[in-house]
């Protein structure tokens, strides 16, 4: 090689010549996408349920009577009459917003909870991780029972319907797992070379972390924030079962179902609506959350 | 060894006599939600025994397609071989059964990647993924594919190859990773191998040596080796011939000291001018306008005729330049090669 | 290494320590009046309550009633439940059949959570990968309370396939059908996991090396993505199995299985706080075990990651 | 080391534990697949000893361990059965107690008038914590060994008790003692049919007044059965027929008490013939119960009562006709029909009908469900116009409290909503405090079967059931009054003039009286369960 001639030809990086930004590609590639359309589509609808349910059903979710017991559909009520005599069809319609309030409110906190202890234990790493992990470790090991007749019984006044109980004492006891995930990811995105890259032109720690780390470390995380709001969907119900959910008149899935599996037996459909509707709210939020994943990670294009 | 090449020879159509590997006419496309992508659009060379053919171009002009489809392991969807024949010994490889197909990789045709570090498997030793290779193409036993890997390790010249088997490969430096990569792919004695941009990542005397080591052991074992990269200084000084690609076609074929010495196509042209000359000095670099284009959207006629200074009217018309003999075991795609060649 | 394990044991004592402190406190937190919860819907008598309140100490502060705590379980003495049996007694009888419920669940869940999440993972976006998305939804949806009757009544009561019950000396088979209802409530998470890590894997250049080297697909599979993806699963099997020992509640009871969920329910529900500290301590001791286990296991499945 | 190795390793140290874990358990016995004996399911049983054990299960055990001194006839009428003879001086205040000789205990220990001294001795000292040491406030002493606490819940300790023994027992001869009350009690008799007056083995006793470390678990009776083995705690007790035993002779030759944690569990098994008696089926289950069960599915009378407590103390529902209007606002019938599916019977007295002085309807037009009539009285007192109901979740209340709320939404046209709380404690907590919960959920069952027995606990100012703080000094009166009547006939009318004034002040309302709900396997035959809960265990017999 004597004349060196060692210097290579100018790389072109861009091979489609497109040159959108991020959040433009994502839409784009969105826009495109069935799976976004349909779950979209149907997050709107149950977020209509939430909050309009009036728009759904005229009947009134309180009136109840007994001599309705367990019917089956008729003239008004389209899904029959559950053990008080009560329209089914009414109740998971109004039952949509608690449901939904809890699950929601709740995932977000566990989420920036555990966002919070896990970047910074996988970022830090050293004694604030070994604090960090302490600490989770340590409510890990209390017993989601004992933490639920606790906290619920703590924070519930006696006037609410106890949405704000739930939804804090599902936050503080679910967080934990979200964090694990976040840490271990930030500690395998922090290795990688352009975070390294990064660090060498100077970028702040908070640019770092909020740039280059999170982006790549959300991918697991958005899978088990995703799956964390349908099991806090269903854990209002478990909390109910122990007698520290949801209170006084509340309406909502998780009480509906509970309440209908005593008599599974005798008469299934007041426990097989609310089941659709809860898994259909789950399926739509993990798919939703699918889509938007994959759209933004440059890794799956 | 020779028993297992003798049931290798079951390979149905095998001809010892046939050209060792010979590419026509391939096409490769790529569906995805954006539109197809033409990576590949009727790639042709052929390769002797004991030769290097380098295949020179930008990134993005379907040099690692076309070594992926020639080892069968292109991602499939999104990618798909439309149209071509990759002929090995006689045989057309696209036309086997995914069985024998497998049986042809490593053991005829081996391939060396980039990045030596995201190739190698970061869980396993290095010594397993060697003696991998001899576990399940030659039904070695564990200690018998151990020894083998070490002997491997030991010829591409790797210190303490008997203590390094057991290391992982992130316990490995740049260029030793590299000489593992070697290894693997010459493990099985293959009579064609392809290697992909394997000094890239490594830096300039580290590059040197792997060079070297492989220019050695192609020498010794009369293998076929196709050089794929974009760095027309390695090119020079190790190969016989060179194939150039743009957009996915060869657009020119020559013996290597015929393409220095006189292009035959503008882009070969213009690779060479954007190279700095020593005894150039002082004059301002000679670099190509514009860029590749998107494969999605090739431009009728010659894809390169928006960057040609040579470029008229008949070169933005379809049908694309036919491949020119310019002169006896070489071909050009360009109208114009004659003013190319005249200049 | 060996001091990496000294330095977590260490940590583990001051975590163990952290975790029965809080759990004493939730639990002196949620004291409303034990002697009554132990009494039922009487009244309970002044001299009964007197009686009771010194031999717990309960009318003593916190810190005084953890300091006995403490001071006991030092000394070896897990001291006695409100109910007056000896707790290490129920440790003793509770603990075989938990442990033997939660690890059987644990291999049925993980073992259907990596075959499925792998065939998922490969298929991405196909019908495998979208039926077995749809079923962990409807068991994700479906809260253990619905979930384990409905189980009950239909493969023990309807089908008869398994026994409808059974006690702390249950044989493998008589466990599986609890197992199996576990098993669900974590199934999902480590199969979506599972599922997510082997696509990034698949994408990864040391398996277009491992074709190729003319490996077959099931190899490829099997052995180079398997590992690879397995990493995050393993962390997520380990804190599932400290989950599934505590959280066995409701499965224990409908199943009528006297282990550590159904004792700590009763203990939370009666107020014992003898009881529910001394069983959240061994949980808190397995569950760090388990999590140290998970560790090292985690870096013999990755040797990039080094303990020092 | 080789690559692949400690993957391997894990993989076989997990196969490994799952073998072990296969090892662990053992088949359960199958002795008595074929023999005499019976599978009855309860509850794991708080204590087993007597003076202790108030919970059904407890004393449903104790039933086959011990013999007692009386059992009630079907007119609720107490007869002797350990005892030769309880017999009254004229002022109903000393009972001398005679035993039938020939008796012995389990261990072979004769029976003798001190083993029940000790007990009771025992059972009634403060100190001992023993939950049912309040069946003995009416011997002589009992407040010697329980002094009060002088500032209830405040700081200071109770002083220590002035004795250990009650000074109102004395032993005769070996066979006879005598009880000295400490005031005249005409229905005494009726009282000591309850499982704490049951006498313990000299060997309970490590030494006088201490309990032998682990005598509970290994406990030894006078009974029919003796215990088998440990008490095997929330697995089972295993009793079996004592060889000569003198009093009555049950038909069966063991019993395997088998505990559960879970009605609808329990249920599943007695389908399955994993259990041969269920002697309380969850009401989630009767609807299929007959179908399940046929005629092995059976309802009988027992003496538990359903109410719901208004907070008198509360302006809201100080006047008794607001509290009337609510309880006309109620369709007992239709909620004992269609929650209970007819298994309690609607309630209109304030006692149960088990009880001798019972009568029917008392409540008159103020327990007829009358939604207008209901709602004129409501609107004209100024009934709230919330009104909450406060129920303990763990009871499985919430379908009734649910489908009254619904009834008095629909015919008083206010809002009413269930209130769930965790526990009863934290209940009766709130109720004691004041603390504005609303209505209570209550329920009572006897200890012994007289009026008194609802009466006082659950109406009188001190009654310990009281939680509602309703206090009428002349229904107070007329209580004690009727406790010291010389024949229990003259008490019966005192205690029905006290009902009378619930019946005019309403500060309850009376809903349904419950029955023992229960069903058994086609193993079994002549199930019989009595007001206290218990299955009688001298009728019942397996099928050759």
């Amino acid at each position: 090689m004597s004349d060196a001639n060692l210097i290579t030809v100018a790389e072109a990086p861009d091979v489609s010549g497109r040159s959108r930004s991020l959040a433009g590609d994502a839409w784009a590639d969105l826009r495109r996408n069935k799976i976004f359309w349909i779950s979209a589509v149907l997050v709107v609808v149950i977020l209509l349920m939430a909050f309009v349910p009036s728009l759904f059903t005229s009947a009134d979710p309180g009136a109840c009577a007994l001599s309705n017991k367990h019917k089956g559909p008729s003239g008004g009520a389209i899904f029959g009459y559950d053990f008080q005599g009560c329209d089914v069809f009414a109740r998971t319609i109004y039952g949509t917003r608690a449901s939904i309030e809890v699950g929601i409110l709740s995932t977000l906190m566990a989420g920036l909870l555990g966002l919070i202890f896990g970047l910074s234990a996988g970022y830090f790493g050293g004694t604030t991780d070994a604090v960090l992990s302490r600490v989770t470790d340590i409510m890990l090991g209390v017993p989601f029972l004992l933490g639920a007749v606790v906290f619920s019984g703590r924070l519930s006044g006696s006037e609410d319907d106890g949405v704000w109980a739930v939804t804090l004492t599902l936050g503080v006891l679910t967080w934990t797992s979200a964090a694990r995930v976040m840490r271990s990811s930030v500690i395998a995105v922090k290795s990688q070379d352009y975070v390294a890259a990064g660090r060498m032109l100077g970028a702040s720690p908070g640019r770092l972390m909020f740039r280059h780390i999170l982006p790549n470390s959300m991918a697991s995380f958005i899978v088990v924030l995703t799956i964390l709001l349908g099991t806090n969907i269903a854990a209002e119900a478990t909390l109910s079962y122990l007698g520290v959910g949801l209170k006084g008149d509340a309406v909502s899935w998780g009480l509906q179902i509970a309440e209908a599996q005593d008599y599974a037996r005798i008469a299934a459909h007041p426990l097989i609506w609310p089941s659709v509707f809860l898994a259909a709210t789950v399926l739509a939020f993990i798919m939703l959350g699918d889509a938007i994943r994959d759209a933004f990670d440059p890794k799956l294009r | 060894m020779t028993d297992i090449k003798a049931t290798m020879d079951a390979l149905p159509g095998l001809d010892h006599r046939a050209p060792l590997l010979q590419i026509d006419d391939l096409h490769v496309e790529f569906r995805t939600r954006d539109g197809v992508a033409k990576a590949v659009n009727g790639a042709s060379f052929w390769l002797s025994p004991g030769e290097t053919l380098a295949i020179l171009g930008e990134s993005g002009c379907g040099k690692s397609v076309t070594a992926q489809a020639i080892m069968g392991i292109l991602e499939s969807p999104p990618g798909h071989i439309t149209a071509g024949e990759i002929r090995y010994r006689g045989v057309d490889l696209l036309k086997l059964p995914e069985v024998q197909r497998r049986k042809v990789r490593a053991n005829r045709i081996a391939m060396i990647f980039q990045d030596a570090l995201s190739a190698l498997n970061p869980v396993y030793t290095v010594g397993f993924q060697l003696a991998e290779l001899f576990r399940v193409h030659r039904g070695m036993s564990r200690s018998d594919a151990r020894n083998r890997a070490v002997d491997l390790l030991d010829q591409v010249k790797i210190p303490g190859a008997r203590s390094r088997v057991n290391d992982y490969p992130h316990q490995f430096s740049g260029g030793m990773r590299q000489r593992v990569m070697i290894a693997m792919a010459l493990a099985l004695d293959p009579e064609v191998l392809i290697a992909d941009e394997p000094t890239t990542a490594l830096d300039v005397t580290v590059q040197a040596q792997i060079m070297g080591l492989l220019a050695e052991l192609q020498r010794q074992r009369n293998m076929g080796l196709i050089l794929i990269t974009h760095d027309m200084g390695v090119v020079a000084d190790v190969a016989d011939r060179i194939s150039v690609m743009y957009a996915g076609r060869v657009v020119e074929e020559a013996p290597v000291h015929d393409i220095y010495a006189r292009p035959g196509h503008p882009y070969t042209r213009a690779l060479l001018e954007s190279i700095p000359r020593l005894d150039l000095k002082g004059r301002q670099l000679n670099v190509i306008r514009g860029l590749p284009p998107a494969l999605t959207d090739i431009p009728r006629g010659c894809a390169f005729n928006p960057r040609c200074r040579y470029a008229k009217d008949p070169c933005r018309q379809d049908p694309a330049p036919p491949a020119y003999a310019i002169a006896p075991h070489r071909t050009a795609r360009c109208h114009f090669f004659r003013e190319v060649l005249g200049e | 290494m060996f001091r990496y394990i000294v330095r977590r044991l260490l940590q583990m004592i001051l975590t163990f320590f952290g975790a029965t402190f809080v759990v004493f406190a939730l639990m002196f937190a949620n004291q409303d009046d034990p002697i009554q919860a132990l009494v039922g819907e009487k009244q309970a008598s002044d001299s009964l309550r007197a009686a009771l309140t010194e031999r717990y100490h309960l009318d003593e502060g916190f810190l005084t009633q953890y300091w006995y705590y403490m001071k006991g379980l030092l000394t070896g003495d897990l001291g006695k439940s409100l109910t007056g049996r000896d707790i290490s007694e129920m440790l003793a009888d509770a603990w075989p059949v938990t442990i033997r419920l939660a690890l059987l669940a644990v291999l049925i869940a993980a073992a259907i959570a990596v075959t499925t999440g792998v065939y998922a993972g490969i298929r991405r976006g196909g019908l495998f990968d979208n039926g077995t998305l749809l079923m962990t939804l409807l068991l994700l949806a479906m809260p253990i309370v619905v979930l384990a009757p409905l189980a009950q009544l239909v493969f023990a009561m309807e089908l008869r396939w398994f026994p409808a019950t059974t006690t702390k000396d249950a044989t493998p088979y008589e466990l599986l059908l609890p197992a199996i209802v576990l098993a669900t409530t974590v199934i999902a998470t480590q199969l979506r996991v599972t599922r997510t890590s082997v696509v990034e894997n698949l994408r990864a250049d040391y398996v277009r090396t491992a074709r190729a080297k003319g490996l077959a697909p099931r190899r490829v599979t099997w052995v180079h993505v398997l590992r690879n993806s397995l990493i995050p699963v393993i962390t997520l099997i380990g804190v599932d199995l400290g989950v599934l020992m505590s959280g066995a509640i409701v499965t224990e009871e409908v199943f009528n299985i006297p282990g550590v969920g159904f004792n700590l329910a009763r203990g939370i529900r009666t107020e014992d706080g003898p009881l529910v500290v001394g069983f959240v301590s061994v949980l808190v001791i397995i569950f760090l075990v388990v999590n140290l286990a998970v560790d090292l296991l985690y870096a013999a499945l990755d040797p990039r990651i080094r303990y020092e | 080391m080789p690559g692949i190795r400690p993957w391997k390793m894990a993989a076989g140290a997990a196969a490994i534990s799952l073998l072990v874990a296969g090892c662990g358990g053992g088949d359960s016995d199958d002795a008595s697949a074929n023999s005499n004996t019976i599978v009855i399911g309860i509850s794991e049983p708080e204590h087993l000893l007597p003076t202790n054990a108030t919970d059904d299960s407890g004393s449903q055990v104790l039933s086959s361990l011990f013999y007692p001194l009386v059992e009630f006839n079907a007119q609720q009428e107490p007869v002797e059965v350990a005892a030769a003879s309880i017999t009254p001086d004229k002022a109903n205040r000393v009972w001398t107690i005679k035993l039938k000789p020939g008796f012995t205990f389990h261990n072979g220990e004769p029976v003798t008038a001190q083993n029940y001294i000790d007990a009771w001795n025992y059972g009634a000292y403060g100190p001992n914590a023993q939950t049912g040491g309040y069946f003995f406030e009416r011997i002589d002493g009992y407040a010697d060994l329980n002094p009060l606490d002088p500032d209830k819940d405040g700081p200071q300790k109770p002083p220590a008790p002035k004795a250990d023994t009650l000074s109102g027992l004395e032993k005769v001869n070996d066979l006879t003692f005598t009880v000295k009350l400490s005031a005249p009690f005409s229905s005494f008799k009726s009282v000591l049919g309850y499982s704490v007056f049951h006498p313990l083995p000299k060997a309970a006793f490590s030494k006088p007044g201490v309990i032998a470390e682990g005598f509970e678990d290994q406990i030894i009776g006078n009974g029919p059965f003796k215990l088998k083995g440990k008490w095997e705690h929330d697995n089972e007790v295993v009793v079996e027929k004592v060889s000569d035993f003198k009093g009555q002779v049950p038909k069966i030759d063991g019993i395997t008490w088998k505990i559960y944690q879970d009605d609808q569990t329990q249920y599943a098994d007695l389908v399955s013939g994993n259990v041969d008696v269920q002697m309380s089926i969850p009401i989630e289950a009767l609807s299929k119960a007959s179908a399940d069960l046929g005629t092995r599915f059976q309802m009988s009378e027992n003496s538990g009562f359903d109410f719901i407590g208004f907070p008198t103390y509360e302006k809201d529902f100080a006047k008794p006709e607001v509290r009337k209007a609510i309880s006309m606002a109620i369709n007992r019938e239709e909620i004992s029909d269609q929650i209970f599916l007819g298994s309690r019977v609607p309630a209109k007295s304030f006692v149960s009908p088990v009880v001798r002085g019972y009568r029917e309807n008392i409540c008159g037009e103020a327990c007829e469900y009358n939604p207008k009539k209901a709602k004129d009285l409501y609107d004209k007192n100024g009934g709230p116009s919330e009104i909450k109901i406060t129920y303990n979740v763990d009871g499985g209340h919430k379908a009734w409290v649910d489908a009254t709320c619904n009834q008095i939404k629909a015919s008083l046209g206010v809002n009413c909503t269930g209130s769930p709380e965790p526990k009863f404690s934290v209940l009766q907590q709130k109720a004691r405090a004041h603390e504005p919960i609303g209505l209570i959920r209550l329920g009572w069952i006897m200890d012994y079967p007289l009026m008194e027995n609802y009466l006082g606990p659950l109406y009188s100012t001190n009654g310990s059931s009281n939680h509602y703080g309703w206090s009428n000094s002349t229904f107070d009166q007329l209580i004690k009054q009727g406790s010291q009547a010389h024949t229990p006939q003259a008490a019966i009318k005192k205690w029905q003039q006290a009902e009378d004034i619930l019946v005019q002040e309403m500060p309850v309302i009376p809903l349904r009286f419950m029955q023992n709900v229960y069903g058994y396997s086609e193993k079994v035959q002549n199930v019989q369960m009595d007001l206290f809960k218990k299955v009688d265990l001298y009728e019942i017999e397996t099928i050759a």
